[in-house]
């Protein structure tokens, strides 16, 4: 089960670096919210608490509801264009991608040897944190950096299930209120930057050198 | 739980306060009483008066104990200087500014109490990030676009490190597994207790992706640049707080990891790791000290260097770990003298370019005098305590095995005490012709004041050299398994 | 020896008047008299402690300071008296020096304050007995000097002379650093009085050597490690170029005489290293002297050929102590150290001199003087005092000290035979050399500067009380030490005795028949009075007069038709050309009626200009173009994480 | 014992005192004869020192104090430096361990007080001859050590006296070495006393001149004084020069003296030959010149101290 959601994680993950919509991202973090979300609530199917479900709701809602909504107001508000600007051709992009999700693969089988992790769910996590890396390294805009930086969140996630240790849930609750607070400050800086700035790209911040 | 209210609840507290009164003197007042309250409590646990019994997750040992009196110590200035800058520094839009600075001090002040007293790593990675989250904002205190870019690039910036050194995290527990720590929760104690029974594969990985992602915080070359616009775009007190305490902070985390792993097979790599590390930040401090021309990025260059140095010393171990120690005390005193008159000049030339500045010596005598004497302190120049840390770094890596390093670190050290040498006494000195120099005594503020009595400080305790610190410093390096 | 420490507060109590008065003027007198007395006192305790104790124990507890920390020892003893002895007429002088500065209305404060340190640092720095303290002193001293010297700072080549003094000492302090952990490591004590390492340590010997040689030669001017001083020396204000040229590079000095005293017996080559570097420190610095018009300057290069010739000494007890031969190190080691307390007088005195220059004519080319002699008389003659002496012509304090190298020649020449007498002689021949040119220098700036007619008119000449009396207390002493040698050979013989040369009997300093040289000399100014009588008295007798010079008939000389002071010293420069970067620049009047001619000659430092700067300049063009880092754009800092992950990865993976 | 020999130094620093005039007059004549002309008388500089001894003194407006003391100061040290010479085996009345150093540098030290004497005259002339004689003493000092004090060296001995005392005729290549020595320190008299070839000492052209150009001002008693103590210089360095030639072993004080008188008569013949055979150099090359002269010291020292 876990592994399915993994690919399906996976999956989102091509898809992310095939399209060139701004919109889509915002969809493609909802669904990764919601996978990673039914992944924390499956093993609650046995052994039923309310306790046990804080977190997954938290989850849920800052990770399928705030956080998307969120994106979507900034897009809305500073009508960002629609169209993501990449700075490589899409073909490329994918080809990197699954390069870098072969070597992940690869390795990660290689280094299961050593200590036992669920192969799938691990490397999809390190997959998307590197995918995540790559967006925002190969696109222009802000929005879509905090995008791939979300993706990269994620990413950590799902990896952080696959090697199988449960952090306290108070430091899950931090992590996620922190991820939060971070992406609120983004969109604020993102705000400004527009209004200051005049433009939501990476290239407006050129100033600061030696 | 009383000193545990003290140290992390009571700044929550004020920060809410602060949020509520709108008054800045009222807030500052405030403020200034918590940083108080908490610098004596530190000296009190430094000293060891009392040992206090902290709650789950935290706890005190003695390299916490060394850190948090740095912390408070820098905090208390930072906030005692506050005061008198916002009132001077105001440009059009730096209202708002001012009116969360006290909430984000406070705010800060708890995030790092935190993360210095966490025994966990989960809780030190929420802090740290507490840590950044507060400082952010304060960074953009002007309101300006260079303020607005350096928010930007350090929010992001060390936000993905700070993810990384999550994922650092996550290895530390996979390679607990198959031992008795598995399933166990992440407390540096346990880990440090069984070290030597930790998956090395893991523990490696583990340590890179948790030095990489903190030198992001620390100013480890090449992740440096984010912190270094932070530092030379913020207002200077913040300035003084992020180079004297965060990246020390940031460090820590550092050290945790390198003390877990030090038993284990991975020693000598972490060791190499970090004196590339160091070496790369000096080289880096080196290349721009060359071409740097604006005064404020130049002292966040030093403090790349100093910050390197300490994380040479440390990889280095023996002597030089001691010089490390002491180098973090004297360099967070030290950078918070500099980073002070260097706002002292801003105020006055309202430039940060070295061009615009000139003949200070002249038109601020207090100042000019003091930023010389700190700039002769932090180039390691007697009495000051820099000297004698740096000359137990020197020594140090003298006799460890890699005797060459001490030649390039002398080389880089030599060039960069030149370039910025150059640099500082052209804006003392310089006279643009055609300018008449009216000798006008400069007031004595309370900036001045705290620059004397922290430069009092860097003597007076290299050359009393205490006991405590001594014997602190000495079980430290015991718990990094260091014989002296 | 708690005295001394009393002086010591004393003199920091100076500093305490400085802050505390709020007059300027009440603050200067305050901190000089304080420094004055201190000084006075703590060289009576040095002095009497050096001549009437017997130095039988290392070192003496002084009240509250353990005695690890401070050490009385004879060489440390000497190097204090010579220091106070040295400071006290320069403290009077910087009275008045600072008087004139407070006319103008400028704040003296920070300057006095940075005399006091350095005074205080620079007496530290001779009796510290624990190297960090040494290295504090040390440090100290230099960046206070530094400091001091940055008083003018307005001006362009001040703050570039004084910067470049300042690198120059942290990269000896950098060496000393090596230098003393080595030390450290080896005898596993921080204490002078322990360190000593035989020569069986090998390399390791060789390496302290070569170390001590370069921090200290460096910091005390040998060649090729010169050039710092021609650029810091003329910038400081006059009183701190006197202190710099006078006492700070002789702790050089101090520093390969205490290296001695820890690695000895010394292999041989090191001797005739030493020998010939110092050969050609005194050779070709002399004669860039020659070659400079800037009296300051000149003086600065005078330095270093005297710096030679105490390094020639002590060459010469190195290779006494290669031979185990007592006779050799008795004569070389105390030849450079009579020449050390006599080079720290005249010298003082002489850059004292040209501040009164300075300090009535405002500039200090030479070129532009002439004629000082008529205004002031007793000005020039203490002078003139001063240059005889130091061209080490009797019957001054000059003569003396190379009259005993001379003797540590032939004593070598003839102790150890085959190819020696050659070789001596060969030095000999050298130093001879460099006396010659010495004359040639001194005659050339005392004739230019105070004789024949001012070349540039004189507003007025004025020379203070204090002045006066500092200059004349050097006078004094040129004369006193040149005359009457006895004791202060007696004192450097002590000196030589007490834990320097092992086990010395008879010694050959005292041998010397002093009495009869200080008879000659007697002879020589009794007979020049008496002479100088029956002249008058045969002048009176047959008449005389002043009327204008011969010019072959053309009545109208004019000061510009005098001779000047580069075509004096041009014949000696072309010679050596090359290494002294001599170049000029000539406009020759031409055409039926033709223009004014222009004619300059200049000499740079070889090592500065044509090694130095170059090296740093192409070190900073290529840093320069090194930009692989300062990008500004966010990703690449990202992609800097991800490829410096990935780096240390691999290096995890190739581990082991 | 002691007395007598202390009665013998004074006797020979009076001859040398009394007889230095004779020597240039006889050098004088002999080149007049040399030359075919009848020439001044023998006594003719005896003459001309009672003549200037008579003049008024005329100082140039420029002087200062140093034109005054100068002379006296030259002559004073030139007569100290003539009490250190033996002649016919006395020993002198100034005779030390390293008195040769003295002698060198009390030579220094008059030759420093008449530069700055030219130089007080404040005239482009004096200027010249005194640059010259600067420039040329540079290069005169290392001759001296090369011949005598090579000697001093190879002995180790550093008294003048003993010096002479020690030379011996035992083997060829010493006496060689000695021959050579005697020819350096012919050269070096030549410089030290401005004679042909290096200067003219009759010659009125001021550019050309070295020596006399110096004093080309002074008059009365203090050319009176620079005369005699350039005369008494000549004097010192022909003793110097004839001290090589004493019968070896001859250690009676009479013989002594009387080869003394026959070898200065010889010496002078031979100064005043080459003073007609030769004419004077231009002045750049004066320098290379003083170096082949040290050149000769140092091939001559090398042979002897390889030889051995």
């Amino acid at each position: 089960m876990q592994n399915v959601l993994s690919i399906l994680f996976c999956l989102s993950l091509f898809y992310l670096s095939v399209t060139s919509r701004v919109k889509a991202y915002v969809t493609i973090l909802r669904f990764q919210g919601l996978l990673l979300t039914v992944l924390l609530v499956f093993p609650f199917i046995h052994h039923f608490s309310i306790f046990a479900l804080i977190l997954p709701a938290t989850l849920f809602i800052v990770k399928v509801i705030v956080i998307p909504r969120y994106i979507n107001k900034i897009i809305l508000d500073l009508d960002i264009k629609r169209v993501i600007e990449p700075t490589i051709q899409p073909f490329t992009f994918l080809l990197l991608v699954i390069f870098s999700m072969v070597v992940v693969f690869v390795a990660s089988n290689i280094l299961s040897k050593s200590a036992d992790i669920e192969t799938i769910p691990f490397a999809s996590g390190f997959t998307a944190i590197v995918v995540g890396i790559f967006v925002i390294i190969f696109r222009k805009k802000l929005i879509i950096h905090v995008a791939g930086f979300l993706v990269l969140e994620n990413g950590i996630f799902l990896f952080g299930t696959a090697v199988a240790s449960e952090l306290p849930m108070m430091i899950e609750l931090g992590t996620l209120l922190d991820i939060f607070v971070v992406v609120f400050l983004m969109g604020i800086a993102i705000n400004k930057i527009s209004s200051t700035l005049a433009g939501f790209d990476v290239t407006v911040l050129g100033r600061l050198k030696d | 739980m009383f000193e545990f209210s003290i140290l992390i609840f009571i700044p929550l507290l004020s920060a809410v306060v602060c949020y509520f009164i709108t008054n800045i003197r009222l807030q500052f007042s405030v403020t200034l009483f918590v940083s108080a309250l908490h610098l004596i409590f530190s000296l009190m646990i430094f000293i060891g008066w009392y040992q206090p019994e902290l709650p789950f997750y935290f706890s005190t040992d003695s390299l916490s104990k060394l850190f948090l009196p740095v912390l408070s110590n820098v905090y208390f200035w930072v906030v005692l200087v506050s005061f008198s800058y916002l009132k001077k520094q105001t440009t059009a839009n730096s209202e708002e500014g001012k009116k969360y600075y006290f909430l984000l001090l406070n705010f800060y002040l708890f995030a790092n109490t935190a993360a210095i007293l966490s025994n966990h790593f989960g809780m030190y990675w929420v802090a740290v990030e507490g840590t950044t989250l507060s400082v952010a904002p304060l960074i953009y205190y002007y309101r300006n676009e260079e303020a607005l870019e350096a928010m930007w690039k350090y929010l992001f910036l060390v936000s993905i490190g700070i993810a990384f050194a999550f994922i650092g995290i996550l290895f530390l527990t996979l390679s607990a597994n198959g031992t008795l720590l598995e399933g166990k929760q992440l407390f540096f104690p346990e880990f440090v207790k069984h070290a030597s029974e930790l998956n090395p594969v893991w523990l490696k990985a583990s340590f890179i992706f948790i030095f990489v992602g903190l030198s992001t915080k620390i100013g480890i070359a090449p992740m440096h640049s984010a912190d270094v616009d932070a530092t030379s775009n913020s207002p200077s007190p913040i300035a003084a707080l992020m180079s004297g305490s965060l990246r020390v902070t940031a460090l820590l985390g550092v050290m945790r990891i390198f003390q877990i792993v030090q038993p284990t097979s991975t020693y000598q790599f972490a060791k190499t790791i970090l004196i590339i590390g160091g070496l790369l930040s000096l080289f880096v401090a080196f290349v721009f000290m060359f071409k740097v021309n604006n005064y404020k990025r130049m002292l966040a260059y030093s403090s790349i260097e100093h910050l390197g140095i300490i994380t040479l010393g440390i990889g280095i171990g023996g002597l030089a770990f001691v010089g490390a120690m002491y180098h973090v005390i004297y360099n967070s005193l030290n950078k918070i003298v500099l980073f002070f008159t260097a706002g002292n000049i801003h105020r006055k030339y309202k430039t940060r370019e070295v061009e615009g500045v000139s003949s200070v010596l002249n038109i601020l005598p207090w100042s000019g005098w003091l930023i010389m004497i700190s700039f002769l302190s932090i180039s390691a120049i007697p009495p000051f305590g820099i000297f004698f840390s740096e000359l137990m770094i020197f020594e140090g890596i003298l006799f460890s095995n890699k005797p060459w390093i001490l030649a390039v670190t002398m080389f880089l050290l030599l060039f960069i005490f030149i370039n910025m040498g150059k640099t500082l006494f052209q804006m003392l000195y310089k006279k643009n012709e055609g300018e008449i120099i009216l000798i006008k005594k400069e007031r004595f503020e309370i900036i001045h004041f705290a620059t004397i009595v922290l430069l009092m400080l860097l003597i007076a305790i290299a050359v009393i050299s205490p006991n405590i610190l001594h014997d602190n410093i000495v079980n430290i390096s015991k718990d990094f398994g260091i014989k002296l | 020896m708690d005295l001394l420490f009393y002086a010591l507060t004393i003199q920091i109590f100076s500093i305490i008047a400085i802050a505390i008065l709020q007059d300027n003027r009440k603050a200067s007198i305050a901190a000089h008299l304080l420094l004055i007395t201190g000084l006075i006192l703590g060289f009576a305790v040095s002095f009497s402690t050096l001549v009437f104790s017997n130095l039988s124990s290392q070192s003496f507890s002084a009240f509250g300071i353990p005695n690890e920390l401070f050490r009385f020892d004879a060489l440390g003893l000497f190097f204090l008296c010579i220091v106070q002895l040295v400071a006290i007429p320069t403290t009077i002088y910087s009275y008045s020096y600072l008087k004139h500065y407070l006319d103008e209305g400028k704040s003296i404060r920070s300057n006095l304050v940075f005399y006091a340190i350095l005074l205080i640092s620079t007496q530290m720095v001779v009796i510290a007995n624990h190297a960090v303290l040494f290295l504090v002193c040390w440090e100290m001293m230099s960046t206070s000097a530094y400091l001091g010297m940055v008083f003018e700072k307005e001006k362009r080549e001040v703050q570039k002379g004084a910067f470049y003094y300042l690198v120059i000492s942290h990269v000896v302090v950098f060496l000393l650093y090596i230098f003393f952990f080595l030390l450290h490591h080896q005898t596993n004590s921080w204490l002078f009085s322990d360190f000593h390492i035989s020569p069986e340590s090998g390399n390791l010997f060789i390496a302290l050597y070569i170390l001590s040689l370069i921090a200290f030669g460096m910091k005390a001017g040998f060649m090729p490690f010169h050039f710092w001083l021609p650029r810091a020396h003329p910038i400081a204000p006059t009183v701190f170029s006197a202190f710099l040229s006078g006492i700070i590079i002789k702790s050089g000095i101090y520093g390969i005489l205490r290296t001695f005293q820890f690695l000895n017996p010394t292999p041989e080559w090191l001797g005739w290293l030493v020998l010939v570097v110092s050969m050609i420190s005194a050779i070709f610095g002399v004669w860039y002297a020659l070659a400079q018009h800037d009296i300051k300057k000149l003086l600065a290069y005078h330095s270093v050929e005297n710096i030679g010739i105490i390094g020639i000494g002590i060459g010469i007890g190195f290779i006494g102590s290669a031979y185990q031969s007592i006779p050799i190190q008795m004569l070389g080691f105390g030849g450079a150290l009579l020449h050390t307390l006599n080079h720290a007088i005249f010298k003082s005195l002489l850059f004292i001199g040209s501040g009164v220059i300075y300090k009535n004519l405002g500039t200090r080319n030479i070129e532009l003087m002439g004629g000082i002699v008529h205004r002031g008389k007793y000005f020039v003659m203490l002078f003139l005092i001063g240059s005889i002496a130091i061209s080490g012509i009797p019957p001054f304090n000059g003569f003396i000290s190379e009259f005993i190298i001379y003797n540590g020649f032939f004593t070598t020449a003839k102790e150890l035979k085959n190819y020696y007498p050659l070789l001596m002689l060969i030095s000999a021949v050298g130093l001879a050399f460099v006396g010659g040119l010495a004359v040639a220098c001194f005659t050339k700036i005392n004739s230019i500067m105070f004789l024949g007619s001012e070349r540039k008119e004189v507003k007025h000449f004025h020379v203070s009380i204090y002045e006066y009396l500092s200059l004349g207390i050097f006078a004094l002493l040129c004369v006193v030490i040149g005359f009457y040698p006895q004791p202060f050979i007696g004192i450097v013989n002590k000196v030589l005795n007490h834990g320097f040369v092992p086990g010395n009997s008879a010694s050959e300093l005292l041998k010397i028949n002093w009495f009869f040289i200080s008879l000659i000399f007697m002879t020589v100014l009794s007979g020049v009075l008496l002479f100088y009588f029956w002249k008058s008295i045969v002048q009176k007798k047959y008449g005389s007069r002043v009327s204008a010079a011969w010019g072959c008939g053309y009545g109208g000389l004019t000061p510009r038709m005098q001779y000047t002071a580069s075509s004096y010293a041009d014949e000696l420069n072309e010679i050596s050309q090359t290494v002294l970067v001599y170049h000029k620049k000539m406009k020759v009047p031409e055409g039926v009626f033709p223009i004014e001619g222009a004619f300059e000659s200049h000499s740079d430092d070889l090592v500065d200009s044509k090694i130095l700067l170059p090296i740093f300049r192409n070190i900073s063009s290529l840093i320069c173009r090194i930009n692989f880092l300062s990008y500004t754009d966010i990703r690449y800092y990202i992609a800097f994480i991800l490829i410096i992950i990935s780096i240390y990865s691999l290096i995890a993976f190739l581990w082991n | 014992m002691e007395l007598i020999s202390l009665l013998k130094g004074i006797i020979s620093l009076l001859v040398i005192l009394i007889l230095s005039p004779l020597f240039v007059g006889l050098v004088n004549k002999l080149k007049a004869i040399f030359t075919g002309r009848i020439g001044a008388p023998l006594l003719q500089p005896y003459y001309d020192l009672k003549r200037l001894f008579r003049k008024e003194t005329i100082n140039s407006t420029n002087s200062s104090f140093i034109s005054v003391v100068s002379p006296v100061i030259n002559l004073v040290t030139v007569v100290v430096a003539a009490a250190m010479l033996p002649i016919g085996f006395a020993r002198p009345i100034i005779s030390f361990e390293g008195d040769i150093i003295l002698f060198a540098y009390m030579l220094g030290l008059a030759r420093f007080f008449q530069i700055l004497a030219a130089m007080d005259i404040g005239s482009s002339f004096e200027g010249m001859g005194a640059a010259r004689e600067a420039t040329f003493a540079v290069f005169a000092e290392p001759i001296f050590f090369f011949t005598i004090g090579s000697i001093a060296f190879i002995n180790g001995l550093t008294s003048i006296y003993d010096i002479y005392h020690s030379i011996r005729l035992d083997n060829v290549s010493y006496l060689v070495f000695i021959i050579v020595c005697s020819i350096s320190v012919f050269f070096l008299a030549i410089t030290e006393c401005s004679r042909m070839p290096v200067d003219d000492p009759n010659t009125h052209l001021e550019l050309t001149m070295i020596h006399e150009v110096m004093i080309l001002d002074n008059s009365g008693i203090d050319l009176f004084l620079y005369q005699y103590s350039s005369y008494l210089k000549l004097f010192i360095y022909a003793i110097l020069e004839t001290s090589f030639f004493y019968p070896f072993g001859v250690r009676s004080y009479t013989v002594g003296v009387v080869i003394f008188v026959v070898v200065i008569t010889i010496l002078s013949i031979a100064l005043s030959i080459s003073e007609t055979i030769t004419s004077r150099f231009k002045m750049k090359n004066i320098p290379q010149y003083l170096l082949f002269a040290t050149a000769i010291g140092i091939l001559n020292l090398l042979i002897y101290t390889f030889t051995k």
